[in-house]
């Protein structure tokens, strides 16, 4: 048994050697570029796009997608797209390198079936994806990046997040524990 | 527990205590004071009033020409073409429009080099770039190119030359002034622009 | 198995490089001497008020005479020119040494004691420059000497008479340039055969200078 | 110096070139950390697997101390980075919402990217629920346009709002976030011996 936990668990690389690394990428990142990681601005920018292949008139009347349609000329704007693409690619890289690419499959707890699972997913994403407009990004964009440059809302939105989700947590043990 | 985790919390810690001792760089865009100096006493940001005219007769569409008197004074007499933005003004958003904009040669003068001296080390103080100061400002112009003197026969070759050119400046900016007298003063607008470049971002 | 039983080799190991750039950076700072005092805004409202920041050649008179011993001279020329000749008593610092740390502790140490420090160079325009940069970083005692090395040597002799003259100031009209400017080609042809130029002097009171902001 | 590419030493279409390989190495880091299984990140709600603290943490002080030293040493122009918007009312309502997503859904944008991967379909699930989301605020958008941008405080800092300089803050966060590594990781312990089960 303890055997198979540790080789199990080394599978991830130590925490802390994570958080020492991902720290000094967005150091990286702020040297360079002058700004930190962010993720749910690119969603953004695929649902602004979306909407405008499917009825660009609409989109230019949109007063959300027209604050967002007009910067696409700028090469900044894209900065968040190109990163997301390197996300996947840095993801890809670790799932063939620590050998944990399978087939596709579901993650579920004990106790509910892979279909409720994938129903709550969805819900959770519609929540989180409202959500990070609301708070300006996501756990990375608002959070993570937000609190590292001691932006104000981004600590607040850092400690109101897990505060939340502590709150709540009790409510929705079925699913994890 | 491993004993390594106290030497990396310890490390941890240290580090963060001393962030507390290190002053806190103000954030500013200024150029650092450390380099202004150098940077005033290089002489290439001086350019003679012959540069000047010779820009403003053939029409550079790049020059802008700034006058940094009052507005009282301005309004006498300037250089054609000229932009009065007084000396006292230059921070607010209607004298910034005018500085740093890219593939724009702002040459500053006065009354001589003093004034659009030290409003060009304000400017670039501010970090603005591409600002150039007419030597000896307007009283120059007026002895070199409204009333040059005829070189001396012991002269060198090229004063002559200057001397010549000079003539036909003064033409230029007297004579010719009712040629295009009833061409109206066209406002240059520029863009404006962000003072310092933010890095855009957000999720 | 707990995370903290584990061994972070690797995570120290990538800390110490962490600890180690910083001490890099530590290392090869260049420690900043000097910043600045006053604003943008501030070094603007200094310049309306030229009273306290012009040194005129006349006040040269008390200093030469030692009858006023608050203030030093400073010469910005290269050494070669202030050893062909200087104002007498003048200290001479290059003006690209100014900033030298040893420069800057006498500067700061006049300060300290009171004493007024007057820049010159061979034209009040090189002195400007140097003079602008010190009041921005805070020294308010430094001044700038009027007409400069050139006016003082030709009038060496007479400095106290220099009071009357304005030749030196700048900042004011020489000519009435739109007359001047519209003026026909004619008294263009005059000018060629040498004759003094009709200069018009525009006669104004020091204080009106003053307001005028050199 | 620094940012390079704000002050030219690097020209802007290298920058996206840069942005696909920083984003690599998020990804690499949040996938090798283990952030792409939801039962990881869901863990630290009920102690028995902080993962999610620890890298979290660890990456926000790194990063803060960071920041500090290389805008001392003159290496970035603070006043040039970015530094998120504060509007405090719509921000604390987002991140209440986030939270109630991230328990239901195990995820949070970038891990459920990095899960996408490695093959997970609730995580792909997960992100079209980020889309449609994201098109529902978007189209409710001219209702919550006021809310939204309501008490705009602009792009403030910790020491802009509370005065205290920015190494205490850093120093602050250091001292919480150190010790509840230490805590958490006792928390852990105790949890972990009551479920068996999981495989950590």
């Amino acid at each position: 048994m303890e055997n198979s936990i540790k080789k199990n668990n080394e599978k991830y690389i130590n925490p802390y050697l994570g958080g020492v690394l991902l720290g000094i990428v967005m150091l990286i990142s702020i040297f360079i570029s002058g700004r930190e990681l962010g993720i749910s601005g690119s969603v953004r920018n695929t649902v602004v796009e979306t909407a405008k292949v499917i009825s660009p008139k609409a989109a230019e009347n949109s007063t959300y997608y027209k604050k967002f349609l007009k910067k696409d000329t700028s090469p900044m704007s894209n900065w968040l797209d190109y990163e997301v693409l390197g996300v996947f690619l840095g993801g890809l890289l670790s799932g063939i390198l620590f050998k944990r690419i399978k087939k596709p499959f579901i993650e579920h707890g004990k106790s509910i079936t892979a279909k409720r699972r994938l129903i709550y997913a969805l819900i959770g994403g519609i929540l989180f994806g409202f959500g990070t407009r609301l708070g300006r990004g996501c756990t990375s964009g608002a959070a993570l990046s937000g609190a590292s440059t001691f932006s104000y809302g981004g600590v607040v939105v850092m400690f109101v997040l897990f505060g939340s989700a502590f709150a709540v947590a009790y409510f929705f043990r079925k699913l994890w524990v | 527990m491993n004993r390594n985790y106290y030497i990396l919390t310890a490390i941890m810690l240290i580090l963060a205590i001393g962030t507390v001792f290190i002053h806190e760089r103000k954030y500013t865009s200024e150029l650092p004071a450390s380099e202004l100096l150098w940077d005033i006493l290089q002489p290439s940001r001086f350019v003679t009033t012959d540069q000047v005219a010779k820009r403003i007769i053939e029409k550079d569409p790049s020059l802008l020409l700034i006058d940094v008197r009052p507005a009282s004074e301005y309004n006498k007499f300037s250089l054609p073409n000229a932009v009065n933005v007084p000396f006292d003004s230059i921070e607010t958003a209607t004298g910034q429009q005018y500085f740093g904009n890219p593939g724009t040669k702002v040459v500053l003068f006065g009354d001589d080099g003093i004034l659009a001296n030290r409003v060009w080390i304000l400017l670039r103080r501010l970090d603005l770039k591409n600002n150039y100061v007419m030597r000896g400002g307007l009283n120059e112009w007026i002895e070199t190119i409204i009333q040059p003197k005829r070189p001396k026969q012991t002269d060198p070759e090229i004063s002559f030359e200057q001397y010549n050119f000079r003539r036909a400046a003064r033409l230029y900016f007297t004579g010719a002034k009712v040629v295009t007298g009833n061409m109206k003063k066209e406002k240059v607008v520029f863009k404006k622009r962000k003072r310092a470049a933010v890095a855009a971002g957000g999720c | 198995m707990n995370v903290h039983e584990l061994n972070p080799k690797k995570t120290l190991g990538v800390l110490i490089v962490l600890v180690i750039v910083v001490i890099i950076g530590f290392l090869t700072m260049k420690p900043s001497r000097y910043d600045y005092k006053l604003n943008v805004n501030q070094s603007i409202q200094l310049l309306k008020d030229t009273s306290e920041i012009n040194f005129y050649p006349y006040e040269l008179v008390d200093v030469l005479n030692h009858k006023n011993k608050n203030v030093v001279l400073i010469d910005l020329r290269n050494k070669y020119a202030f050893g062909r000749g200087h104002i007498p008593g003048a200290l001479s610092i290059p003006s690209f040494d100014l900033t030298h740390k040893k420069n800057l502790r006498l500067l700061k140490d006049y300060k300290k004691n009171g004493l007024t420090v007057v820049l010159y160079s061979n034209n009040q325009l090189s002195a400007d420059g140097p003079w602008f940069f010190f009041r921005q970083i805070g020294f308010n005692n430094v001044r700038v000497l009027l007409g400069g090395y050139n006016y003082f040597l030709k009038h060496k002799n007479n400095l106290a008479a220099t009071r009357s003259d304005n030749s030196y100031i700048k900042g004011i009209e020489r000519f009435n340039y739109a007359k001047v400017s519209k003026s026909s080609d004619k008294s263009f042809e005059l000018n060629q055969n040498n004759k003094p130029k009709p200069v018009i002097f525009k006669r104004r009171k020091r204080e009106a200078v003053a307001a005028g902001g050199c | 110096m620094g940012p390079l590419v704000l002050n030219g030493f690097i020209s802007s279409n290298w920058n996206l070139l840069i942005a696909v390989f920083i984003g690599m190495a998020f990804g690499f880091l949040l996938e090798s950390s283990g952030f792409s299984s939801s039962r990881n990140i869901a863990g630290v709600f009920y102690g028995y697997n902080f993962v999610v603290i620890r890298v979290f943490f660890t990456a926000v002080i790194v990063a803060m101390v960071g920041l500090l030293y290389m805008g001392y040493f003159g290496w970035v122009n603070l006043s040039q980075i970015f530094i998120l918007p504060t509007f405090l009312p719509s921000m604390i309502t987002g991140a209440v919402i986030m939270g109630v997503g991230m328990i239901i859904g195990g995820f949070c944008p970038g891990t459920s990217f990095t899960a996408i991967t490695i093959g997970k379909i609730d995580a792909l699930v997960f992100a079209i629920g980020l889309y449609i989301g994201i098109f529902f605020f978007a189209e409710g958008y001219p209702f919550l346009e006021k809310f939204y941008l309501s008490a705009n405080l602009g792009h403030v800092t910790l020491a802009d709002v509370t005065g205290i300089s920015l190494g205490w803050w850093a120093l602050i966060f250091t001292v919480f976030a150190l010790a509840s590594f230490w805590i958490t990781a006792s928390i852990e312990k105790k949890v972990r011996k009551r479920i068996k089960d999981y495989k950590f």
